[in-house]
């Protein structure tokens, strides 16, 4: 079964259209990238993708739940997300926000510490999120999928901001998801490292302009 | 029927109010105390029923159908922001009268009255709805956020409404509306007070109308404007 | 359920305990309206233990404006409520949650504020402690309301503005109530119809919110 | 300079005009703020007419404080902020330019909440006219001081609540002031010297303003 | 003479260093990139170079502006800066915004509409910043130093969040600016396109570790 599709969707915002009439099927365990220019509308698919907005016509579902209905929330705790602004409570510290995280969705609380190791920030992980460096805040996101482990993952072009070590990492922690069957749809407008192996989606005007794998 | 409220609502609302107008300024006596001035309680308790009962019983109502997923429609919605408009206008136009009207009786344009107080709460409940209402820009957040606010407010009527009355009556004795509750044995101006109810209610279903009849419009211009916005957002290059 | 709320409420005050804007700032803006309000009313003992209730009612009500505020600023930025957002919780959860954190902090403030009431403008000892109960049920209202109201202003533009022109009227019942109930300990009068109309409104935006706050949410 | 002055108040009333805060929320918020005032204080009308201009300043002083917050909150996303240094403008100026957007925001909430004032309390229409003068002077200096205690308290994590701690105590002269010269034409009695105390306000505020704004931009 | 030249500066955040001692010559018309790992203290040091913070220890010299006395006010008129976050007020457009700010440094207002369109934004000159997407965001930044052509550029990862035109614009501006004699500072994590030519800057740690060029 898809692991989501969407029939003829258009997201508005005021009068502007974000999205103007998207058609889209997804695979379970493919990784896609979307590119397209700025202001194609990536960012406003991914955000539709997670739930966070609602169809004004259209009809679509993503994981099994319906986004035209109040199925959004149950939605929503399935999907990973990272996006360009900073995510988490400013004044709590990484180890502090991912305990509440873990805790309110009943993710495993022990795995948070190996995951800030993993991504580098045994040092920061008690200083509040706003003292952090930008490649810091995304690695933060990092430890979090890590230890949530969505069924689908949604980053907003995620290996900005990061260093080359960082890079590698996040390609590796990308390479396992999609082994063990999470679904993986991405944003970027630079060229992806080759280990990733994604199919395309090409966004021009608010619509999917060609998908390719 | 409904061509028959359409085609009749306007006329009927006019003719009742100059009736209520003859009837009130030319065929009933003068009070024997107040004069002509007791002439405005054809106004002003008419004016009060609409803006506080009529009109906010409307606005609760539809507001509750919209958050009801099943009954969830934008009409429900625009009902709810006609409603409340015309309130606010009626409101206004209560505390108006009612003003002008205490100037002579008690010499001042206000009192701490259990009555006139929750009116003004009230009011500025009706103004924070508005504020609300433009505050955001999204139609469906919009909906949702006043369609609660107005709940919450049918909610607090009642509160508020009793903890002003027994605040009063720890302060103050008997109110000024007892006397004039005598008025209203005289014939023809019994009648003329149940016309006046009847004038304002048809006046505030007009408005409502006229008002939803706008905002159905505007909605139907924003969907033709993004019917355009589509076209010309579909058309954008890949630059 | 009963988690949830608790989970909720213990990071609200984590991060109050962080920042410390209760102790260091909400607190003294209280007691310094006060002293500006015993100003206003003038220098005569008598005038001042008679208008106490109701200025401590309203710097009360002020204080909780603030307290909404910063709660619900915690969430205001984008990236925050996008994350939040995701975490996809129970709302009614989350409602009885920030309820019980503010409640906690506006009971806190609002002792320390009777302590200043008593010294600053003549009210009996007595009469402040044993309109303590009181109080408590009034700041609970005021934490159930406001973390409806907050939310209700929340991430439209200018929430920090709009949110004391939708909640202050809504508030006037309750700052009635306990102004009456707290004059009723000062002048001897019956207080039993004040506590039963501050529960029934306490019982009112509880069940609203538990109702409602998921619609909020939704947006 | 003085084109820079106009530049900025410029910006800041473009704002205004764009998001109607002071319209919709501000002046509500006010009016509704006069109402519990006056329901606070008890309803027999003579104390009203003595307490007006007490309540009247009070509310004032709180409306101040939600136009200042709104006002530094213009600056404050961090991205803003280092946008704005960028520009380098002359401290003076900006100092200058922001106060007079605030002066006129607050002198025409103030009028509004005088005729309140006026309806609602019983306050004299002739009192109420002499009165706007001081009302125009006293809303100078409030928004002088504002603006420096806005620029104080901005930036500082949470400055939605450091800023009335902060601000309070420094309005509370002006507070009495124009509070005594309302008083004054209320019950008849010398106010020369609170028109003298505000202006000195008045002018220590600005030339505090002008020399010290640039040192707290430079943090 | 040099555009700047730092000695021994160390610049603090309560009391963690974000700078731990930098000493930095840089010579005019020349582009400078500034790499290391994420928290190396990138951003820090072009926040230090803008005068936009104080430096604790140390001292030195931007455009000839002593970075330890008040002379920063005046140096922050002479830089122009293009950071990771959203610049200028949220609530007016960029046209309203640009207005604004040319005006008060005095740059030429005529040139505002005509970058707008350079950059691609006639179409959504009129919208308020805060609902621009991330690269539309940046764009508006690009305009602004096309209108004001300031003496030194302060760029922080300015290719990020561009489209392919996006960075091809961005690079021809930079050319440009480095032939008529601006001196440019960069962060990248990437690799630039082969047409900047640029002498690199390494961090690590809050300091410098190689100069290169
Ligand atoms: C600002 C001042 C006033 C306000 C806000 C006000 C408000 C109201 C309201 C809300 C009602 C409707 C009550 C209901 O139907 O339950 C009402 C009714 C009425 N008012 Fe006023 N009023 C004001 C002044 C006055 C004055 C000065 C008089 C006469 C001396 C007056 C005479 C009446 C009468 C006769 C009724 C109908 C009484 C009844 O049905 O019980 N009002 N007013
Ligand atoms: N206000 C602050 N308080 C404490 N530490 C801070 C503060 N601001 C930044 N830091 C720390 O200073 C270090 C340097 O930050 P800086 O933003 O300069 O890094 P950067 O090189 O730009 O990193 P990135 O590549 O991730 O953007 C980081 O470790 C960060 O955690
Ligand atoms: N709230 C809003 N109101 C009006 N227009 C909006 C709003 N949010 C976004 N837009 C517009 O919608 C379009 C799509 O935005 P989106 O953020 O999805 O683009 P994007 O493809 O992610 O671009 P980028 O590559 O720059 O990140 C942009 O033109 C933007 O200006
Ligand atoms: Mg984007
Ligand atoms: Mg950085």
């Amino acid at each position: 079964m898809a692991v989501a599709s969407l029939c003829d969707v258009v997201v508005t915002a005021g009068s502007f259209p974000l999205l103007s009439g998207v058609t889209l099927t997804l695979e379970p365990t493919v990784t896609y990238v979307i590119t397209g220019s700025n202001g194609a509308g990536k960012t406003s698919l991914l955000r539709l993708l997670a739930g966070l907005e609602a169809p004004s016509r259209g009809s679509g579902t993503v994981l099994g739940f319906d986004i035209c209905s109040s199925q959004r929330r149950e939605l929503r705790r399935h999907v990973g997300w990272l996006g360009h602004e900073m995510s988490f409570y400013a004044d709590l510290s990484p180890v502090e926000n991912l305990k509440f995280a873990a805790r309110t969705t009943g993710a495993d609380v022990a795995a948070i510490t190996p995951a800030l190791d993993r991504v580098g920030l045994a040092q920061r992980s008690k200083v509040p999120m706003k003292f952090l460096s930008a490649g810091q805040q995304r690695r933060v996101s990092m430890a979090w999928f890590m230890v949530r482990r969505p069924q689908l993952w949604l980053m907003d072009e995620p290996y900005a901001s990061l260093d080359d070590e960082g890079r590698d990492l996040l390609s590796e922690l990308l390479v396992t998801a999609q082994t063990s069957g999470a679904t993986i749809v991405l944003t970027s407008h630079g060229l992806l490292p080759p280990e990733i192996d994604a199919a395309s989606i090409v966004m021009v005007g608010g619509r999917i302009a060609k998908v390719a794998s | 029927m409904k061509l028959l409220i359409r085609r009749a609502l306007g006329p009927l609302a006019l003719a009742s109010s100059v009736a209520t107008f003859v009837m009130g300024y030319f065929i009933t006596p003068p009070d024997k105390v107040q004069g002509d001035l007791a002439r405005l309680v054809y106004i002003h308790p008419a004016e009060a029923w609409v803006a506080l009962y009529l009109s906010f019983g409307t606005a609760t109502i539809a507001s509750a159908l919209y958050l009801w997923p099943r009954t969830r429609s934008m009409v429900a919605d625009r009902v709810a922001e006609a409603a409340v408009e015309v309130a606010t206008l009626f409101i206004g136009l209560t505390l108006l009268t009612g003003s002008i009207w205490g100037r002579p009786t008690w010499g001042v344009w206000w009192v701490w009255d259990a009555r006139l107080t929750s009116t003004a709460v009230l009011g500025v409940l009706m103004l924070g709805y508005l504020a609300l209402r433009r505050a955001n820009d999204d139609p469906q957040v919009r909906a949702k956020r006043s369609a609660v606010f107005a709940i919450l407010t049918a909610v607090n009527i009642p509160i508020i409404h009793f903890s002003v009355m027994w605040w009063k009556t720890l302060h103050q004795g008997a109110t000024v509306f007892t006397e004039n509750r005598d008025l209203k044995i005289h014939g023809s101006m019994a009648w003329t007070l149940l016309l006046s109810f009847l004038a304002f209610s048809l006046n505030f279903a007009w408005m409502v109308r006229a008002r939803y009849r706008i905002a159905d419009r505007e909605a139907g211009q924003r969907d033709s404007d993004l019917d355009a916005a589509l076209v010309a957002r579909r058309t954008e290059t890949a630059s | 359920m009963i988690r949830l709320v608790l989970l909720v409420a213990q990071k609200d005050l984590l991060i109050e305990r962080r920042s410390r804007v209760l102790l260091w700032q909400v607190a003294p803006f209280g007691l310094m309206t006060l002293v500006l309000c015993g100003l206003a009313v003038g220098p005569t003992a008598s005038t001042q233990a008679r208008l106490a209730p109701g200025l401590f009612y309203i710097v009360l009500t002020l204080v909780s404006l603030l307290v909404i505020n910063r709660t619900s600023q915690l969430e205001s930025s984008r990236g925050t409520v996008t994350s939040i957002q995701i975490l996809g919780m129970d709302p009614g959860s989350v409602f009885l949650g920030k309820a019980l954190a503010m409640w906690v902090q506006l009971a806190t403030v609002g002792s320390a504020l009777l302590v200043g009431t008593t010294v600053l403008l003549h009210v009996s000892v007595r009469a402040a402690v044993l309109t303590l109960p009181v109080l408590l049920l009034a700041s609970a209202t005021l934490s159930l309301a406001g973390v409806l109201y907050g939310r209700i202003a929340a991430s439209s533009a200018n929430a920090g503005t709009l949110l004391p022109a939708l909640a202050l009227p809504a508030f006037a019942p309750v700052l009635i109530a306990g102004e009456r109930a707290f004059s009723s300990l000062v002048v001897a009068s019956p207080l039993a119809r004040w506590v039963w109309l501050l529960s029934v409104a306490l019982v009112a935006y509880a069940s609203v919110g538990l109702l409602l706050y998921g619609a909020l949410e939704e947006s």
